[in-house]
């Protein structure tokens, strides 16, 4: 671990797993797209220093959630609150700084750029230089540059990826950039951080890696966790509970070993293997 | 391995100055399940664009007996090769309907097409709701059935498939397997296989080779994979 | 994990940042001692080049960073030459001062017109931007009563102060040079800082940039605002060397020139956009020696070569040749490190 | 007639001429996924190779029938030929290509041909009809531009190659994964393009006189009324253009500042884009994450 | 004995000029060429006073900025003795100062604008062909004379060669300008059609149209007019005036009774096909301008130019300077030449950088442009 991540970890000092204030609260959301509704007034909290699991078959609407909480989506119903803020009044461009860092799905890195310049944009929320002081390099934008530089440093070397900083970001295999995209997520210095399946593509060895990466997330950098995840070992062996939905339902919610025996859940999702 | 259908040996491939492939021999057997498994990184995604001709590559490869490693991507669809590519390759303004009929395009048989989408919507009703659908909108896992459903409209003698469960729900995971273990029974399709889930691909798979770094450190039937220590422990978990 | 170590095995410099720091050096002092080495009307040529190569910077900030296409930067361009042009011959404002009342007056326009731009993209954004540049000379014709209409304004070249021992040529050149400087070395410490990756990452995954925090409409409006800003302050420059404006001067070519010099010059690079001021001042000349039956078609012609020599520009192609041939250098001859807008994947 | 019929029906007359190259613009748009700025040159190069088949004596129709194979070739061999080396380069560096192209269309138009205005035959009667408003030559392009707009929205709808030709300029990897042969459909694209390029010159050529300049002005419009009805949607492009053509003429009459009817006419485009961004008629292709 | 400026020497005269070869004016190009063909021929017979031509001719694309520039590599780089018809009002007032300020002849530019006979202000600067002002004065006059009760609407282009026809109409038309002309259309060269003004300036209720246009645009408008059986009297601009490339599109009998003023002859003209002129003029163009149009107008405008420089040279004889080029200029007394309608000839003096001032009405017969009226001049009109 660098130094860079060792004094980050220094100063957000792991807290208590099982707080009980909800840093999210989705509340009655239903999103439709013409004639298709997916999402259909979904409620679930996630408490702070938690982590979440949310699961369901494809297209139960998960990736739509986060999507609604990353205001990508407007939902034509229900309530988004995180941190006390209601979310639905803000742009999708404002929820950054409010503390909300996501990966998604299917890759949405920006191709032209190096690894270490993706993860720097990921910090762009906690800047704040502007045309006038960067086109000038007032001290205030060096300083602040060499920040988001250490930073998106140390997050890189957090997921083990600094030896791959200045390369291009399209050489990289598939399963690594799925890890960028987690280090850039982390470089805005999250509250809460939407994970969209980041099990894909990795064997069994990897996803394994992955899970205590994630814990590491939560438990030194102090950071709540919501991610969906297909890969089922995965999400019940580091969530703290368990949402399912499918047809934009919440269908069960829970510990992960009460959601995995629940019927509906096994019917509509798990399957009787398992 | 005399009459395998297709036959890789010494291939090698390259991203510019890169290389990554460094010399891989491996084979499918006609009707026969070939699985490749590796870490991520290691090449597999590299060796199944080498066998399609969507990279820079060297070295020998036949299908049925003919040499195709010249050959460009078209004609090696032309010959019966479907490919799932990672990343689904959805045409994501076309629609679910258009994406499926596409997928018959470079078919020989032209009859049936119609039938064949019916049979992609039984294996996939949620494609068939979202039939008119733009396909970009589509959930991730949908788009993976798509790209599935959309190479199996090829009907081809070799199904190449890189990640199929990738984003699937275990229901759909087991019954895209169920559908492979069918399409080769009824269709006699063989079926190159990249499958992180290594244990649905060696119990599906006759034969495995584990890639490393591009080149093939073990290679063995399935069986010998699962007793294998090593493999167990990365890919197997137990 | 096992994997990465193995993908670590390209060598990749730490920084190339001296090779570009001497680049910039030496190009600076040619262009000092430049004047001295040509005739008066060369020095002309370059004063005015020079201008273009401030007028891309500013395209090249829009369409190459962050991929709002303009086939219509000709429009700012004029929006400078006649702001200067009008505070010099209205109200007598000396000309160096005209320069950023200039860059201010193309500013706002810019900001005013990349609001609808907000909601256009590609083509789109194209044919509107395109029309911007169909509607400069008519709207410049239009309100003859502060333009002159198609007369255009014959406006007094600058001399040389008399205790100076250089000709008004080289004594104007000597100013643009230092108008060219600071844009330069402003445009290229914005790119390279916070807004300017901004920008790329709106270009290349804009809803992606959205969810990292970077506001769309700020930044997009703003990047048409400062490139419309860059353009005008180069029309200014253009307009006090050439010495007159007029609509004709503000034709649709000249915007298609425009994202041509931006383009063979190297999209998305700085030092693209003085190949690119050079290539649109001297390569119609070079057509025009080549052929004067058909200097177009020739002019088409090195088009059609740059392009298939040098598809990502020439900036573009040192940057390849550097990589390909001294691998150190990769950091050393361009911002972006890979790819382009737009480029297929 | 009241003034306003007049102008309305002149407007559909000059519509006309703009929907027929805004489909040429919507054909290389679906086979490529970008426009052709040099469309308008190209077209107009075509009707001067009309012009030499009917000055050397050749009967209309024949002519017309020559032209069209003649484009089609011409344009697959552009494609093959000078398109095709920077198939991979940015997209911008297309673009400039077609600068390239328009420039030199449009010199060695000028240089073979002269730029001297020539008159150019009319396989219709010519005869004013509805007060002049319109001629026999105006409907004619009128049927004839509905035609290529039926035919085109067949080929794109029902034939398979018309599929694989969206399918390969959508996405040119997956394309030739189903077997599709992308360098031919952009090819064969580019022939179609040229070829409706064609018979919009010589449709258009008995109206506008036939000179190398002949299409530049032509190109905007009809590059706008693509857009407006939709660059996808080859009835959306001659909607379009039949708009254009009508409201360019009433702002021109009833508006006080007539110099500026080019500019307004397209500042209201321009509003209709803004509220609506693909176009009357164009799908809007949503992006997800 | 022997001066020479710079650019000429015992063995040549070097003279600059600059075109729009390329961009959207290129179809001007041909005169510049034509003015070299025709250089190509005084060579051929020997020179001027034992002196050949070199003729450097440049492209601006016309674009002012570079008219400057080209301006500048003629003057500074390529030594010309004087600058011979740069192309476009707007060309040629981006560099007017600049040449007079050097003192170096802009002779006989190729634009109809008024402010070139300005020798007060301008000495190094003159025109040559009769001013848009002036044309557009005799066709007022005519109105006034022959039109009872008229009712006048104007299309013209929008830029400053229609400015300056509505000017000089307005001008002639006098105090009562702004009733008589009922309305007014403008277009841009970037117009398809020029189809919907023409509807809108029958719809005023006009009895005369003044047609000032370019030749494209002027075909349609006379084809406009007739298919809409609108019965003006109809005034076209000299601009426009070839039977053959203008009239003949539009259909012969669609623009008989049209009337124009004109200074040369039109070459498609069958009138004149057969005088010593013409053979003249068309075995040049044969022999020295293949590649050029026998239709075109643009040729003889050039041809004829050219032969106005050649005399002013022959008249400066050894003395080459900058200085006599001008002074000689302005001194050509009734100079003919043959392309020129008869009657019609060169004069200019120290006050009148004016060279050709008059001209003749016509009036189309369906067949050929019927010379009426005599010949008409500035003071006289
Ligand atoms: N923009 C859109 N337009 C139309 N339908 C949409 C859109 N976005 C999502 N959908 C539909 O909404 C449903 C929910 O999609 P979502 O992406 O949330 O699924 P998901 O639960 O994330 O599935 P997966 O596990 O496959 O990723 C899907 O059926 C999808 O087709
Ligand atoms: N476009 C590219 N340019 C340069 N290098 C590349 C490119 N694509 C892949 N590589 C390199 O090739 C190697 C193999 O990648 P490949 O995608 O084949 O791996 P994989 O085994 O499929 O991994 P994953 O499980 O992540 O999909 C990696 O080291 C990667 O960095
Ligand atoms: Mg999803
Ligand atoms: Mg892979």
């Amino acid at each position: 671990m660098s130094a860079a991540v060792a004094q980050y970890v220094e100063r957000h000092a792991p807290r208590a797993a099982a707080a009980s204030a909800a840093l999210l609260d989705v509340d009655g959301v239903t999103v439709r797209f013409g004639g298709i509704i997916a999402l259909d007034g979904v409620s679930f909290t996630v408490g702070e220093g938690q982590i979440v699991g949310l699961i369901g078959p494809n297209g139960a609407g998960k990736t739509t959630a986060f999507n609604a909480i990353s205001r990508l989506y407007r939902p034509s119903a229900g309530r988004i609150t995180f941190d006390g803020t209601s979310l639905l009044d803000l742009p999708a461009s404002a929820i950054a700084a409010l503390g909300i860092g996501r990966s998604f799905q299917n890759l949405a890195l920006f191709r032209s750029m190096s690894v270490l310049d993706n993860v720097i944009v990921g910090g762009h929320a906690r800047g704040t230089s502007g045309f006038i002081s960067d086109a000038l390099r007032l001290p205030s934008a060096r300083g602040e540059e060499a920040t988001l530089r250490a930073r998106a440093h140390a997050m890189l070397g957090f997921v083990g990826l600094d030896a791959l900083a200045h390369r291009p970001i399209t050489s990289l295999p598939f399963g690594t950039q799925k890890r960028v995209e987690l280090a850039r997520a982390l470089a805005s210095r999250p509250k809460l951080l939407l994970l969209d399946e980041p099990a894909g593509g990795l064997n069994h060895e990897e996803v394994a890696e992955l899970g205590s990466l994630v814990r590491r997330v939560r438990d030194e950098l102090g950071i709540t966790v919501l991610l969906v995840e297909h890969h089922m070992s995965f999400v019940m062996g580091i969530s703290d509970k368990v949402v399912a939905l499918e047809f934009g339902r919440v269908i069960a919610e829970g510990t992960p070993a009460e959601v995995q025996a629940d019927d509906k859940v096994i019917s509509a999702y798990l399957g009787k293997a398992r | 391995m005399a009459g395998a259908l297709l036959e890789v040996e010494g291939l090698r491939a390259a991203y510019g100055p890169s290389q990554v492939l460094h010399g891989i021999d491996f084979a499918v057997e006609e009707g026969g399940i070939t699985a490749l498994l590796g870490a991520n990184g290691a090449g597999k995604t590299t060796t199944l664009r080498a066998v399609c001709g969507m990279v820079d590559r060297s070295g020998s490869i036949r299908f049925g007996g003919q040499p195709i490693e010249k050959d460009s991507t078209e004609s090696i669809v032309g010959l019966g090769v479907a490919h799932v590519p990672e990343g689904r390759g959805t045409f994501v303004k076309l629609s679910v309907e258009e994406n499926l009929r596409i997928g018959a395009y470079g078919r020989r048989a032209r009859d049936g097409v119609a039938a064949d989408m019916e049979r992609m919507y039984q294996h996939f009703p949620k494609l068939a709701e979202r039939r008119t659908q733009q396909a970009g909108t589509l959930s991730g896992g949908e788009q993976q059935m798509l790209a599935i459903a959309r190479a199996l409209m090829l009907r081809p003698r070799l199904l190449v498939l890189d990640e199929p469960s990738f984003g699937l729900g275990p229901l759909i995971v087991a019954s895209i397997f169920e559908i492979m273990g069918a399409v080769r029974r009824d269709d006699r399709v063989s079926i190159l296989l990249v499958e992180q889930n290594a244990a649905l691909a060696l119990e599906l798979a006759d034969r495995a080779y584990l890639i490393e770094t591009g080149r093939v450190v073990m290679s063995g039937s399935a069986k010998d994979f699962r007793d294998n220590e090593q493999v167990r422990r990365s890919y197997l978990g137990y | 994990m096992a994997a990465t170590s193995g993908l670590a095995t390209i060598p990749v410099a730490a920084s190339g940042t001296n090779w570009r720091r001497i680049g910039v050096a030496v190009a600076i002092a040619a262009a000092l001692v430049l004047p001295w080495l040509v005739s008066d009307y060369r020095v002309f040529q370059f004063t005015l080049a020079g201008s273009y190569a401030v007028a891309l910077l500013g395209l090249n900030l829009l369409t190459g960073y962050n991929g709002q296409i303009s086939l219509g930067h000709g429009a700012f361009f004029a929006i400078g030459g006649y702001t200067a042009a009008i505070l010099m011959h209205r109200l007598g404002v000396p000309y160096y001062l005209t320069i950023l009342p200039a860059g201010a007056a193309a500013f706002i326009v810019g900001v005013l017109f990349g609001l609808p731009a907000l909601r256009l993209e590609n083509l789109y954004l194209a044919l509107v931007t395109l029309s911007m540049a169909v509607a400069t000379p008519q709207f410049l014709k239009y309100f003859d009563h502060w333009t002159g209409g198609s007369q255009g304004i014959v406006l007094r070249k600058p001399a040389a102060p008399t205790w100076l021992p250089i000709g008004n040529d080289k004594w104007l050149y000597y100013q643009m040079l230092v108008v060219l400087l600071i844009v330069f070395w402003a445009g290229s410490n914005l790119l390279a800082g916070r807004t300017g990756r901004a920008l790329v990452a709106l270009r290349d995954h804009p809803i992606s940039a959205t969810v990292m925090g970077i506001n769309p409409v700020f930044y997009k409006t703003c990047a048409f605002g400062v490139s419309a800003m860059f353009t005008g302050i180069a029309g200014a420059m253009a307009a006090i060397a050439t010495g007159f404006v007029a609509p004709d001067s503000f034709n649709v070519f000249l915007s298609i020139s425009f994202l041509v010099g931006s383009v063979v010059g190297g999209i998305a690079t700085v030092a693209g956009a003085v190949f690119g001021g050079f290539f649109i001042q001297f390569i119609p000349n070079l057509a025009n020696d080549i052929s004067d039956a058909a200097p177009w078609a020739i002019y088409g012609l090195f088009l059609l070569a740059f392009m298939y020599a040098m598809p990502t520009g020439i900036a573009g192609f040192i940057r390849t040749m550097a990589v390909r041939y001294a691998p150190k250098f990769r950091t050393a001859v361009g911002e972006q490190p890979t790819s382009q807008p737009g480029s297929h994947s | 007639m009241t003034q306003l019929t007049q102008q309305i029906l002149s407007g559909v007359a000059t519509g006309a001429i703009y929907a027929s190259l805004a489909l040429a613009l919507v054909m290389i748009h679906q086979a490529t996924e970008s426009v052709n700025f040099a469309q308008g040159e190209m077209a107009m190069f075509s009707t001067y190779i009309a012009w030499s088949l009917v000055q050397v004596g050749t009967p209309f129709w024949i002519a017309f029938v020559l032209t069209v194979v003649i484009s089609f070739i011409g344009g697959v061999l552009i494609e093959r030929i000078i398109v095709r080396p920077v198939e991979n380069a940015p997209v911008l560096s297309h673009v400039i290509v077609f600068i390239g192209l328009l420039v030199i269309f449009s010199a060695v138009a000028g240089w073979i041909f002269t730029y001297t205005v020539k008159q150019f035959p009319s396989p219709f009667p010519t005869k004013p009809l509805l007060g002049g408003a319109v001629t026999g030559h105006d409907l004619g392009v009128i049927g004839v531009t509905f035609v290529m707009l039926i035919l085109l929205f067949l080929f794109f709808r029902f034939t398979p190659l018309g599929l694989a030709m969206r399918a390969a300029a959508q996405n040119p990897e997956s394309a030739r994964l189903v077997g599709i042969r992308v360098g031919w459909m952009l090819a064969i694209g580019w022939g179609l393009a040229a070829a409706v390029g064609a018979v919009a010159g010589i449709m258009v050529a008995p109206i506008l006189f036939l000179d190398p300049h002949m299409m530049s002005g032509v190109l905007l419009y009809a590059f706008a009324a693509a857009l407006l009805g939709g660059i996808s949607s080859p009835g959306g492009a001659v909607l379009g253009g039949l708009i254009v053509g009508v409201l360019e003429n009433l702002v021109g009459t009833y508006l006080i500042a007539s110099e500026l009817k080019l500019t307004m006419a397209l500042a209201l485009i321009i509003i209709v884009l803004v509220v609506k961004p693909s176009g009357l008629f164009g799908a809007h292709a949503v992006k997800r994450v | 004995q022997k001066q020479y400026g710079p650019g000429a020497s015992d063995k040549e005269i070097k003279i600059g000029n600059i075109n729009p070869y390329s961009g959207p004016a290129s179809a001007y190009g041909t005169i510049g060429k034509a003015i070299g063909a025709y250089f190509d021929k005084i060579n051929d017979e020997g020179g001027i006073n034992g002196r050949k031509i070199k003729y450097i001719t440049l492209d601006d694309g016309y674009s002012p900025p570079k008219a400057v520039e080209q301006a500048r590599r003629l003057v500074e780089a390529e030594q010309v003795l004087l600058l011979f018809q740069s192309l476009g009002t707007p060309s040629n007032t981006a560099i007017q100062a600049y040449m007079n300020e050097k003192k170096v002849p802009q002779l006989f530019v190729a634009t109809g604008a008024t402010k070139w006979n300005d020798p007060k202000n301008f000495p190094w600067t003159m025109g040559w062909q009769p001013n848009y002002q002036t044309e557009a004065r005799i066709y007022a006059k005519h109105i006034l004379q022959n039109v009872k009760d008229p009712k006048i609407a104007v299309l013209f282009q929008n830029d400053d060669y229609g400015k300056d026809y509505l000017d000089g109409l307005k001008e002639g038309l006098g105090a009562q300008a702004s009733k008589l002309i009922v309305a007014m259309k403008s277009y841009e060269t970037s117009d398809p059609t020029v189809d919907s003004q023409v509807v809108a300036l029958m719809n005023s209720g006009a009895n005369v149209f003044i047609n000032i246009t370019t030749p494209k645009f002027a075909s349609q408008a006379i084809r406009k007019v007739h298919d809409l059986g609108w019965k003006p009297a109809h005034y076209l601009n000299n601009v426009s005036a070839s039977v053959s490339t203008v009239l003949k599109p539009a259909g012969l009998e669609k623009a008989t009774g049209i009337i124009t003023s004109s200074y040369h002859m039109d070459p498609t003209d069958p009138q004149w096909q057969s005088g010593k002129a013409y053979q003249d003029w068309l075995a040049w163009m044969k022999k020295y301008y293949s590649a050029g149009d026998v239709a075109s107008t643009f040729n003889v405008y050039g041809y004829s130019v050219a032969q106005t420089l050649v005399q002013v040279l022959k008249q400066c004889g050894d003395n080459l300077t900058r200085e006599n080029v001008m002074r000689q200029a302005a001194n050509l007394k009734n100079f003919q030449v043959p392309m020129l309608l008869p009657g019609i000839s060169i004069t200019t003096g120290p006050d009148d950088f004016a060279p050709i001032e008059q001209m003749r009405l016509q009036k189309f017969d369906g067949n050929i442009w019927v010379l009426f009226g005599e010949v008409l001049s500035p003071e006289g009109s």
